[in-house]
C-alpha cells in the first residue's frame, strides 16, 4: 500500500524510514568512533615525539655541560 | 554598598545614553524588525493581528541580543572591569546594577516602544499598556540571563554572535511566556494572569540566576 | 571513585583497557539487540513497522539528555575541586551528546513522516529536544571562541551548569506551550504504554548506546590529554631552544 | 607644580581599623600564568609603611603577582596574607589596583571618573575637586576622558589613589608615561601613603628615588 500522502514511494515506505534511521544510527556512532580515533592517534603521536625530542634536548644538554 | 552601586548604575546609564544617539540604534533596530512583518506577509488585518504580539517579542530578543556584546567586553578590554573587582560592592551585585542600567536605559524605552509598535499590528488599543508591561518584565529577563552571555563571550573578538547562541536557548521560556501573555492581552483576557505570571516568574528566577552565574564568568576573565 | 581518576597518568593507564572493553560491550549489545529491535519485536497495533524506529530514537534521546547531566556534574566538580580531568571529561562529553540530539531530532522527524504526514511536528519532546540541541551547539562554540584552554574549561562549565539549572524550565515552559496551543489530538510519539515484548529491546539498545558513548567519551578524553601533553611540550621546547 | 601639601586631605589619613596589623606575607607563593610556571616558594613578609620596588624582566610575572595580591589571579599554590584577610575577596576590599591601562571610559567626563571612583571605592565625594587640583587636572575636570594624552591619563588614573583610602597600593610601572612633574607628584603620593602606615608594592624598571625593600623576581627561577 503507498502512503496516500507520498504519491509514487515505494510500494511500503515504512521499511524506508526504519533502514535511513538505523542508517544514520550507525554512520553516526561509526563517525563519531573513527573521528575519536583519528584524533587519539593523531594527538599521542604527536605528545610522544614532542616528548622524546624534549628527552633528547635534556640529553644533548647534559652531554655539552659535562664535557669541559 | 549602595552607594557604589549607584555609582555603577548612574555611569552605565549614561554610558549607554552618551554612546551616539544613546538608545536610537537599538530602538531602531526594533521598530525596522517589527515593521518588516506587514511587508512580508501583506496588509491582511487578521493575519497582522495573529503574528502582531509574537512577533513584538522576537523583535525584542534580537534587540536585546545586539546590545549585548558591549556590556561587559568594554569593561574587559579598558580594565575597568578590575575597578569592579576591587569594589566596596560584591560583584555579583555590580553585575545586577550593570544589567538594570541597559535595562533602564534600552530595556524600558524598547517596552514601550513595542507598546506604541502593537497598535499598528490591529491589537486593540486597550491591550497595548499590558503588551508594553509584559515587554518590560521580559527585557529584564532577556537581559539578566543575557549578562552570562556577555560575561562568558567578554574576552572574544567579536562575540555578539557567540553571545547570541549561548543565550537564546535561555530565551524560550520568557518568548513563549510572553508571546501567550501578549496574545492574551490582544484578544482581551483579564490581564495578569496565566502566562503573564509565569512570565514573571521566569524572569525573576532570571535576575537572580544571571548576575551570579555572570559574576563568576567575570572572575575567571580577569583571572 | 573521583580520586582513583584523580591524575591523568593513571586514567591514561585504565582508560587505554577500559575504552576497548566498552566498545566490545557495545558491539554485543548492538548484535543482540538488533535482531529484536528490528524482526522478532511485535509491530504497533497503530503505527504498524514504523514503531521500530523506537529503539534508535529513545535511545538517543535518553543519552542526549544523559550526557548534558553528566557534562553537569562533571562541570560542577571541575568548577569546584578545579579538576584537570573533569574539564577534559565534559569536553570529550559535549560532541557525542550534540551528534545524539542530532540523530535524535533526525529519527523523530524519519517516524513522524509515516505517523503524521510531516517532516516536522512541534512536538513537545522534539522541541525540548531541539533546544538542548542549540545548547549542545552553544557549549562547543564557547569552547571554540576561547584561546586559553584553562579559562574555556571554566567558562564553559559555568554556562553548562547555568543550562543544567534551566532544562526543566525549559521541558515545564514547552510543555505548558505545547498544550496551550494542543493541535488536534495527535498521535504521540511512543506515548502508548510499551508493550512488554518492545521492553526489552529497547533496554538492550539504550545499554549498547551507553556502551558505545562511553566508549567514544573516553577515547575523545585520551586524545584531549595527549593533546594537551603534546601542546605544552612543544611549548617548552620553542622556549627552551637556542 | 609646586610641590604642596595636599589641601583638605582627611586628617586622620588612614582610618584606624583600615591601617594594617601585620603587613602583607607570601607563604611558599606559586604563580602560574596559563600552563607556564613563573615562580614559585616566595616566601616573604612587608610590615606596614614600607615601599616595595618589584623587579624583574617582562614576562617574569611582576604584572600576575600584583593582580595576585589583589585577589584577582588565583595563585598556582601557596597562600597571601593582607592583614588578617587571606580570601581574594576580602584583599580586594584592602587594595588599589594600578595597571598598564588606566581603566578610562572615553565618552565620560573626568570629574564624572573621579565621583564614580570615589563612591565605588566607598572613599570622600568631597574631595574631588581636589584630587582633580592635585593632579593638575582641575581645568579639565568638565572634558570627556578621551581628550587626555597618555601623561594626563595615567595622572586622572593616580586620583584613584588619593580619592579613597586603602591601605595596600598595588602599582604597576606607575611612572610610565609620566613627565617629571607628574614623577615627582607619583614620589610624593606614595611617600605620604608610606609614612601614614600604608603599603605600597611598585613593579618598576627603574627606582622610584625613595627609601624602598626590593623583590627581585628572577631570583625566584622556577
Amino acid at each position: 500500500m503507498t502512503d496516500p500522502a507520498l504519491p509514487g514511494v515505494i510500494e511500503d515506505p515504512h521499511t524506508a524510514y526504519i533502514a535511513w534511521s538505523y542508517a544514520l544510527a550507525a554512520l553516526s556512532l561509526a563517525g563519531l568512533a573513527f573521528v575519536g580515533w583519528w584524533r587519539a592517534r593523531h594527538w599521542s603521536a604527536r605528545a610522544k615525539a614532542a616528548l622524546r625530542a624534549e628527552a633528547e634536548g635534556g640529553e644533548a644538554e647534559e652531554k655539552k655541560a659535562s664535557t669541559p | 554598598m549602595i552607594r557604589a552601586l549607584m555609582s555603577v548604575y548612574r555611569r552605565d546609564v549614561a554610558l549607554a545614553w552618551a554612546g551616539g544617539g544613546g538608545a536610537a540604534a537599538p530602538l531602531g533596530f526594533y521598530v525596522g524588525v517589527v515593521l518588516l512583518l506587514p511587508l512580508a506577509m501583506g496588509p491582511e488585518r487578521a493575519l497582522i493581528a495573529a503574528a502582531g504580539p509574537p512577533l513584538l517579542w522576537v523583535a525584542g530578543a534580537l534587540s536585546v541580543l545586539m546590545t549585548l556584546e558591549r556590556l561587559f567586553q568594554a569593561d574587559l578590554e579598558d580594565a575597568s572591569l578590575d575597578q569592579l573587582l576591587l569594589a566596596a560592592a560584591p560583584l555579583e551585585l555590580a553585575a545586577f546594577a550593570k544589567g538594570a542600567a541597559l535595562w533602564t536605559a534600552l530595556g524600558l524605552p524598547m517596552a514601550l516602544v513595542g507598546g506604541i509598535a502593537s497598535l499598528t499590528l490591529q491589537t486593540p488599543p486597550a491591550a497595548a499598556p499590558i503588551i508594553a508591561l509584559g515587554l518590560a518584565v521580559g527585557m529584564a529577563g532577556f537581559i539578566s540571563i543575557g549578562l552570562l552571555g556577555a560575561a562568558l563571550a567578554a574576552g572574544v573578538r567579536r562575540g555578539g554572535v557567540l553571545i547570541a547562541v549561548l543565550v537564546l536557548p535561555f530565551f524560550a521560556p520568557p518568548i513563549i511566556f510572553g508571546a501567550a501573555a501578549a496574545a492574551a492581552a490582544s484578544a482581551g483576557e483579564a490581564p495578569f494572569e496565566g502566562a503573564f505570571q509565569l512570565l514573571g516568574a521566569c524572569c525573576l528566577f532570571y535576575a537572580a540566576l544571571g548576575p551570579i552565574a555572570a559574576a563568576a564568568a567575570l572572575r575567571l576573565q580577569a583571572d | 571513585m573521583i580520586t582513583v581518576f584523580a591524575n591523568p597518568d593513571r586514567f591514561m593507564a585504565l582508560s587505554r583497557y577500559l575504552t576497548p572493553i566498552l566498545a566490545a560491550a557495545a558491539a554485543a549489545l548492538f548484535a543482540w539487540g538488533l535482531p529484536q529491535a528490528l524482526v522478532t519485536s511485535p509491530p504497533d497495533y497503530q503505527m504498524g513497522e514504523t514503531v521500530r524506529i523506537m529503539y534508535v530514537h529513545v535511545p538517543a534521546a535518553w543519552w542526549a539528555l544523559g550526557l548534558y547531566a553528566a557534562m553537569g556534574m562533571a562541570s560542577f566538580v571541575s568548577l569546584v575541586w578545579r579538576h584537570v580531568l573533569a574539564d577534559v571529561a565534559a569536553r570529550a562529553m559535549a560532541p557525542v551528546g550534540a551528534v545524539l540530539a542530532a540523530l535524535c531530532l533526525i529519527t523523530g522527524s524519519l517516524w513522524g513522516r509515516p505517523t503524521w504526514g510531516t517532516w516536522w511536528e512541534w512536538d513537545a519532546r522534539l522541541t525540548s529536544m531541539l533546544v538542548l540541541f542549540i545548547t549542545y551547539i552553544g557549549y562547543l562554540a564557547l569552547w571554540a571562541a576561547i584561546e586559553d584552554a584553562q579559562r574555556a574549561a571554566r567558562l564553559a562549565a559555568i554556562l553548562c551548569l547555568v543550562g543544567l539549572i534551566n532544562l526543566p524550565i525549559i521541558r515545564f515552559s514547552v510543555d505548558w506551550w505545547y498544550t496551550l496551543h494542543q493541535p488536534a489530538s495527535v498521535l504521540r510519539l511512543g506515548g502508548s504504554a510499551i508493550d512488554p515484548a518492545m521492553l526489552s529491546p529497547l533496554l538492550i539498545m539504550a545499554g549498547a548506546f551507553a556502551c558505545a558513548a562511553a566508549s567514544i567519551t573516553l577515547l575523545g578524553m585520551r586524545s584531549l590529554i595527549h593533546r594537551r601533553q603534546a601542546l605544552a611540550a612543544e611549548l617548552r621546547l620553542a622556549r627552551s631552544a637556542p | 607644580m609646586t610641590r604642596r601639601a595636599f589641601k583638605g586631605q582627611p586628617s586622620e589619613g588612614l582610618t584606624d581599623e583600615s591601617r594594617l596589623v601585620d603587613g602583607l606575607a607570601f607563604e611558599g607563593l606559586a604563580l602560574a600564568r596559563g600552563s607556564r610556571l613563573l615562580f614559585q616558594d616566595l616566601t616573604a613578609c612587608y610590615q606596614p609603611g614600607v615601599l616595595v620596588e618589584l623587579t624583574g624582566p617582562n614576562g617574569s610575572g611582576k604584572t600576575t603577582l600584583l593582580r595576585a595580591i589583589a585577589g584577582l589571579a588565583s595563585p598556582a599554590a601557596g597562600v597571601i596574607r593582607m592583614g588578617r584577610a587571606t580570601d581574594p575577596e576580602d584583599r580586594a576590599s584592602l587594595a588599589h589596583l594600578l595597571g598598564h591601562r588606566d581603566g578610562l571610559k572615553g565618552a565620560l567626563a573626568l570629574r564624572a571618573h573621579v565621583r564614580f571612583w570615589a563612591e565605588l571605592f566607598a572613599g570622600d565625594a568631597g574631595q574631588i575637586d581636589d584630587a582633580l587640583a592635585l593632579v593638575g587636572l582641575r581645568g579639565l575636570s568638565a572634558l570627556p576622558a578621551r581628550v587626555l594624552s597618555q601623561g594626563q591619563a595615567r595622572r586622572l588614573a593616580l586620583t584613584r589613589l588619593v580619592i579613597a583610602q586603602r591601605p595596600v597600593w598595588l602599582l604597576d610601572e606607575p611612572a610610565a608615561g609620566l613627565d617629571r612633574a607628574g614623577k615627582n607628584l607619583l614620589a610624593d603620593l606614595i611617600d605620604r601613603q608610606v609614612r601614614q602606615g600604608g603599603l605600597v608594592i611598585a613593579a618598576v624598571h627603574e627606582p622610584l628615588g625613595l627609601p624602598a625593600q626590593s623583590l627581585a623576581l628572577e631570583s625566584l627561577k622556577p
